[in-house]
């Protein structure tokens, strides 16, 4: 461990920086719920489906709620008050009813909020008690038909946009490697205030995400590891305005590992910060209870800002996001911390560049099951080129210990990936890996050299970029709204989703946040 | 030169290299299948020269041979820039010139398409390939909606900014997304201004064809690898010249 | 399923890739000369997803696209083995049953070909792909020239070996050496014996098609990945029932 | 320099050993002369042309002196005494008339053999002052337009069969960056007992080695050289039955670098091992006196032998090769020893065992410049992994400072390389040397540890084998004889080319071995 020479001191100023801007967004976190994280509750407490449209009825149900009292209090209270009231003989009923203005709601007060709450919370318990079913569900069948056989784990992506066309191509990735599957959503999705329903075949360059698509998804491929002997993990992305739901949704269905990222909604999204930093802390909860790792975002700074400028934007972004999942009850091994090989090719010495920025990742979170992305911005229509930078950045893997390997693939500027694609890139990862993956044990930087030099560069421009939040007014929050992250500007006022921001009532009331952050799996 | 043939390393000799998946299990059949193909396109002889099973109902190929079509260079079609390509000076000049006020430019992607670095790369100051992008000129007003802009927004910002140019990015196209909202986009157009008085609509990204203008109802595509230079050249020339006519 | 298509991501899409280079130099003509060649192999849309100068004179592209043509499973032409696979065991057995003495096998690379590892691979002891070669058979005679042995000298040792069968390998293909030397081999086979006393004739090399046995004026051809159990098997089969017919 | 711990007693013993197997060689090959030799020194006395058949004049010309009066007292008196007899005022109308049979020919004796010995000394001695002045040439004009701007020299190969398909190649493959060219002969040629003539455009697989050939692609490669401002060298093959003349051939046309190896025509052409002993000491001879750089032949043994066990008979040969060099006069800058990366891919950690043998190669012979052979044998029609494998092979080049880098191919396995080829196999050595070319600064095997391990291993193999080799009666004649080299058995009385062998007689007169052994340059 430890191939560079950092400097304590630097290491310790930057958690402690981390930690000082982070702590002000989870006060702030703390004093808000959204419509996602309400609906998610409701999720929990077994409320499923949609309505003929396709409006999921957790949304008709918390709209209605939500048009009634008002969202500061939460959904719980009302909801299970008009069921303890008669109105309904379940969720579904109530929320159908609910949508037909049939019933309405109200505060409840004094004993018949005691019983209300108490209901509540029973209902949500028996989602979160079926979330922890499914941990030990995954760590039985770990168990029992083992695990990945060596690290980094091969993550592949399936993309057809049809679930059906997914499941084959998933376990036929997964007979030839993948440890990990990972359904690319379609576009748009993170835009959709509601988690489309059912089974879906009409994705564009990626697949919904849906509940159902995630049960078929991790039936088959339970179907699969079972053939073959190793457990293979699925991913999916908690991320965009319904976060929390999906979360729920994938803790319920035994996903795997997710998605998501503290800013990548704020930055690339254009959701608005508040929302967004509130359905985070939720989302990384429920991920925390189902022992479902996260996978964040920091690969996406690269794909638009230029990856040795930008590289100390990773680094202070990896900061941010420890900061948060810890404080969100993750553990070190649920971390998969994102960074990707995104250096231009043409940049002199650009391989020991990647190796140093991968190293300082590594060393800086050395019990984080890191992510490590492959190049996607500067491959081009020539696939034997990419073919090749898919290579080193394999090597780069290798030389640095990465947790999770996303494998790329060489028409990344081309298309979605074929059947061959996939095939001929977990190819290519075998040759490093099996050619080459011993290679760390004679790569040494030297002290003074090259990569060294470079890391604490990069170390020291992240704690610079920490200590100029730092000294914003309004910390994070004011630095997002000014662009200092990929120069876009997000103030907190604006962007997608603000109208689904409630600032909490005194008696605010949730459940699923009482189970999660009372009583620690 | 106008007929001329793939090039291995002698001249006329033809040769391409070809892959492929088939949905069949690895098999000598399999590979006749494969070179069954590379006949049909005009392969002869096709060598198999790889086979590669992948899972159960899957062989991958690579096929390499000659190819007996003839390239007629004199009956390619493209679309040739038919405008002389203007510094950011000589445009300002042009406009102010005949426009008497500055030019307005909005531009988005449309659809869920969030790929906005192409766009930006033609609308920001920072521009691409060395050249400034719109905003750097003085009499160009960018107005710049970014990403997952949806068509009515569009039409409405297109309206209320009195736009002269709509400029439209369309990365995704998986499924045809791009020509799919591209149409949906030039129509409503159609439908929200009278012929006369719609805005120049301009599509790019970097899988169009650059003959489909006319099919998807718009005045130009721009494809991969195009620079602000000839993107603002081009604006001047339509806008310029239209209102001169 | 007899008819298929190409298969990217999704069942029917008929998508392939391609690449070749043309003797011209880089330009949008180039590029759609390229998508051309493409359409005019079957594939559209055919989209060129890289152009890369090389020199003056020459381009090179990678092209991505649907090709129409469809494969029919059933009309593929193979040569299947139309024998059955014996043991060393197996075939020693028939041998001796049939031939009662031992089969006598001559081999060699002709012309200036020096690749000796193929047909090594079939005639030496050690073998190939796990299966040990001709030499193991107690049953057969194995007499290997080794490398750039003449056709005369081939002929020769023929005859003064009393070869039940000669066992030619072909690797270089360039210009076709391998269907020219073959040609000239089986034609001086053909003047120096009776037909009926001519021994079998057998080429193989990676690049061989092995339907065109007959076109060779061979009686068997194998191609990449023979092994040499295949090749005993068939020599056996072929040996041994025309004896006894 | 030095990354491996070699004992520097292994390293001794192994060159004495190399001195006594090769000594008696270089004892038999003085006591010996070849009709290759002598047709040879006629080249260099100003002899060239050809028949209407095609045959040159020196095979005319020796196959007449030798029947007259045998070859083994050199061809050279009897010609000079025919010509100061008068037979014919030139060498060329000597070897009409003495191919129309009008010409008899005679060992001159006392004054008369003086006489001649005199007249030959002078015409071949213009032959090699020709040989200086373009050795001078090279040297000015590399003065003049520059050298390779850095190491390895790329190395790269044309192979149309057509000289006028070849040159335009050629200069394309110098402009997007060859340092070297080489245009790769014909099959078959190496078995030719004569060089063909003139301009060819008929081989297969690769273009007849002519001196008319060489001419025209020295030309235009020094018509490249200035245009990029950079000396691009160009090499062919001293190889096969006709070694000593093709050698002369290419010091008279400037060619800059031959493939040249002291045992190849033995154990790969069935070329008889005298035959083989003399001509090669004969063409090094020249060869080091025109400047030449010798690549010898070492990759060809893992083409047909496992890469791993035959690993220290490539260690064997480069002993060889350098004892039989420096003996004939040429220098370690001259040494072009051969190696390649030839492991199977799928052997595990075959990355590493690259790098051992590729640096005990460079450590071995710290000032030879090394000569890396791609992948050949393991490339399959599976072009994509074909070119990952050559950036590895690039890998292992700029980690292990090797001279000149023979770029592979994708093609390898399917055609000889096209135009396209040649461009993405340059692309493909740019970026690996660009983005990772001084990841040598980084990489320090262990002392103790798997790379160093194999490297001692393979040298203690090859010491063991020398030992082997000096143990048989008659050395490394019967060693070759009994298959000690890649299992091919190659009596000393057997092979191609035997009846070309001549003892000396006491009287054998060579003008250009006097010249070459007495006088260096
Ligand atoms: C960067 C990137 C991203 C970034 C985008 C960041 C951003 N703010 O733009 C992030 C990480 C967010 C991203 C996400 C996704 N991406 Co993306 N991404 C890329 C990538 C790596 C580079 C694209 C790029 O920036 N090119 C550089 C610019 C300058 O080039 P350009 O867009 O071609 O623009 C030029 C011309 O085309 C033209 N032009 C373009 N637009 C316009 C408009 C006008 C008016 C004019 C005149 C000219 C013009 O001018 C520009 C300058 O020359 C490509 C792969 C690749 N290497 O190409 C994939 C790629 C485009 N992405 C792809 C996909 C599928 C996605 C996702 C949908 C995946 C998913 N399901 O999650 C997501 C979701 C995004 C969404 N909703 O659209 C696919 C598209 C496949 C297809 N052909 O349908 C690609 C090809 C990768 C792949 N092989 O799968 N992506
Ligand atoms: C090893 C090798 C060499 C070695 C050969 C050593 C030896 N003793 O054989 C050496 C280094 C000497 C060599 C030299 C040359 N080589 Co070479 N060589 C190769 C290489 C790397 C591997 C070939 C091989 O051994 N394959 C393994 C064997 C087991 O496979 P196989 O031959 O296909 O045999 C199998 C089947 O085809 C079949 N089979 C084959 N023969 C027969 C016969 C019968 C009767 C049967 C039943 C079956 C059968 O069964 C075998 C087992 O399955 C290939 C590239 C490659 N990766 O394929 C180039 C390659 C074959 N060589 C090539 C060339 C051009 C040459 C040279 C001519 C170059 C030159 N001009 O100097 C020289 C000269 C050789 C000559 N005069 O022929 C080209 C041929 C191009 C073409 N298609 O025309 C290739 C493809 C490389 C390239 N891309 O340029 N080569
Ligand atoms: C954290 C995170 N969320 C989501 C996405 C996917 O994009 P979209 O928001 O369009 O689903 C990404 C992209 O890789 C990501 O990193
Ligand atoms: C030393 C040497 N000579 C010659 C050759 C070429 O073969 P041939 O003898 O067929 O010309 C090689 C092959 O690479 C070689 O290494």
């Amino acid at each position: 461990m430890g191939k560079l020479t950092l400097d304590a001191a630097d290491v310790r100023r930057a958690r402690t920086l981390a930690r000082q801007v982070g702590r002000p967004i989870v006060k702030t976190a703390q004093r808000h719920t959204t419509v996602s994280v309400e609906r998610a509750t409701l999720r929990l407490a077994g409320l499923s489906g949609a309505d003929a449209e396709g409006t999921p009825w957790v949304n008709r149900l918390s709209d209605v709620v939500r048009a009634d009292v008002g969202l500061e209090h939460g959904v719980s209270a009302p909801v299970w008050d008009a069921l303890l009231r008669g109105e309904a003989e379940d969720l579904v009923t109530l929320a159908q009813k609910a949508s037909a203005g049939s019933v309405t709601f109200r505060l409840p007060e004094g004993r018949d909020l005691t019983r209300a709450r108490t209901a509540a919370r029973k209902a949500v318990g028996k989602g979160i008690t079926q979330i922890d079913r499914r941990r030990v569900e995954r760590e039985r069948m770990i168990a029992k038909v083992g695990d990945a056989p060596r690290k980094p784990w091969i993550y592949l992506i399936v993309a057809t946009g049809d679930i059906y066309e997914d499941i084959p191509q998933a376990q036929a990735a997964a007979r030839e490697g993948a440890d990990v599957i990972a359904v690319i959503r379609s576009t748009g999705q993170s835009l959709l205030d509601f988690v489309p329903e059912g089974a879906t075949r009409e994705g564009f360059a990626g697949t919904y995400a849906t509940q159902e698509n995630f049960r078929l998804m991790r039936a088959a491929l339970d179907e699969t590891s079972r053939e073959l002997g190793r457990y293979v993990r699925l991913t999916n992305y908690a991320s965009g305005l319904c976060m929390p739901e999906i979360a729920a949704l994938a803790g319920l269905e035994r996903l795997d590992m997710m998605l998501n990222d503290s800013m990548y909604g704020i930055l690339f999204r254009d959701i608005n910060p508040i929302r967004t930093f509130v359905d985070q802390r939720f989302s990384r909860q429920v991920h925390a209870r189902a022992g479902i790792i996260i996978n964040t975002g920091e690969d996406n700074y690269l794909t638009t800002a230029d990856a040795v400028e930008a590289a100390h934007t990773v680094t202070t972004s990896q900061l941010l996001n420890e900061y948060f999942a810890k404080e969100a009850g993750l553990e070190d091994w649920q971390l998969g911390l994102g960074h990707a090989f995104e250096i231009d090719p043409a940049v002199p010495d650009s391989f020991r560049l990647e190796l140093a920025h991968a190293l300082l990742a590594r060393q800086l979170f050395p019990k984080a099951p890191l992510k490590w992305m492959p190049p996607t911005r500067h491959m081009t229509g020539d696939v034997f080129r990419g073919y090749l930078l898919d290579g080193f950045f394999n090597l780069v893997g290798a030389l640095t210990d990465q947790g999770i390997l996303l494998v790329g693939m060489m028409t990344e500027a081309v298309v979605t990936p074929w059947i061959s694609d996939r095939d001929l890139a977990l190819q290519n990862v075998r040759y490093v890996m099996d050619s080459a993956g011993k290679l760390h044990e004679d790569f040494h930087p030297a002290p003074g050299g090259f990569i060294n030099l470079r890391a604490r560069e990069v170390l020291g421009e992240s704690i610079g970029l920490l200590e100029d939040i730092k000294a914003h007014d309004n910390g994070l929050l004011d630095a997002i709204a000014d662009g200092t992250f990929g120069l876009m500007k997000r103030p907190a006022d604006k962007g997608r989703g603000l109208e689904g921001v409630a600032r909490k009532a005194a008696d605010y009331y949730n459940p699923a946040t009482e189970i999660l952050e009372g009583d620690p799996a | 030169m106008s007929i001329v043939r793939p090039y291995g390393d002698t001249t006329g000799d033809g040769m391409v290299q070809l892959s492929f998946t088939l949905p069949i299990k690895h098999s000598k059949v399999a590979e006749g299948a494969a070179a069954q193909l590379a006949n049909k396109m005009g392969m002869d002889p096709a060598l198999v020269v790889h086979a590669k099973p992948m899972g159960d109902g899957f062989t991958f190929f690579v096929v390499y041979g000659r190819v007996n079509h003839l390239v007629d260079t004199d009956q390619v079609e493209v679309v040739e820039r038919d405008y002389p390509l203007l510094t950011p000076k000589e445009a300002n000049a042009a406009i102010k010139r005949s426009l008497r006020r500055r030019m307005v430019v909005v531009g988005g992607c449309i659809g869920t398409d969030a790929h906005t670095v192409g766009i930006d790369a033609i609308l920001n100051i920072k521009g691409f390939a060395g050249e400034k992008g719109l905003e750097y000129y003085r009499e160009v007003k960018v107005v710049n909606l970014g990403a997952q802009v949806s068509v009515p927004q569009l039409v409405d910002a297109a309206i209320t900014e009195k736009a002269d140019a709509v400029l439209v990015s369309q990365v995704v196209t998986q499924r045809d997304a791009h020509l799919l909202n591209t149409r949906e986009m030039s129509a409503a157009f159609r439908e929200s201004y009278p012929a006369a008085k719609r805005p120049l609509l301009v599509v790019g990204g970097p899988r169009f064809d650059e003959t489909m203008a006319d099919e998807l109802g718009v005045d130009r595509v721009f494809s991969r690898g195009t620079t602000p230079g000839e993107v603002a050249s081009y604006l001047v020339h339509r806008l310029t010249t239209r209102k001169a006519s």
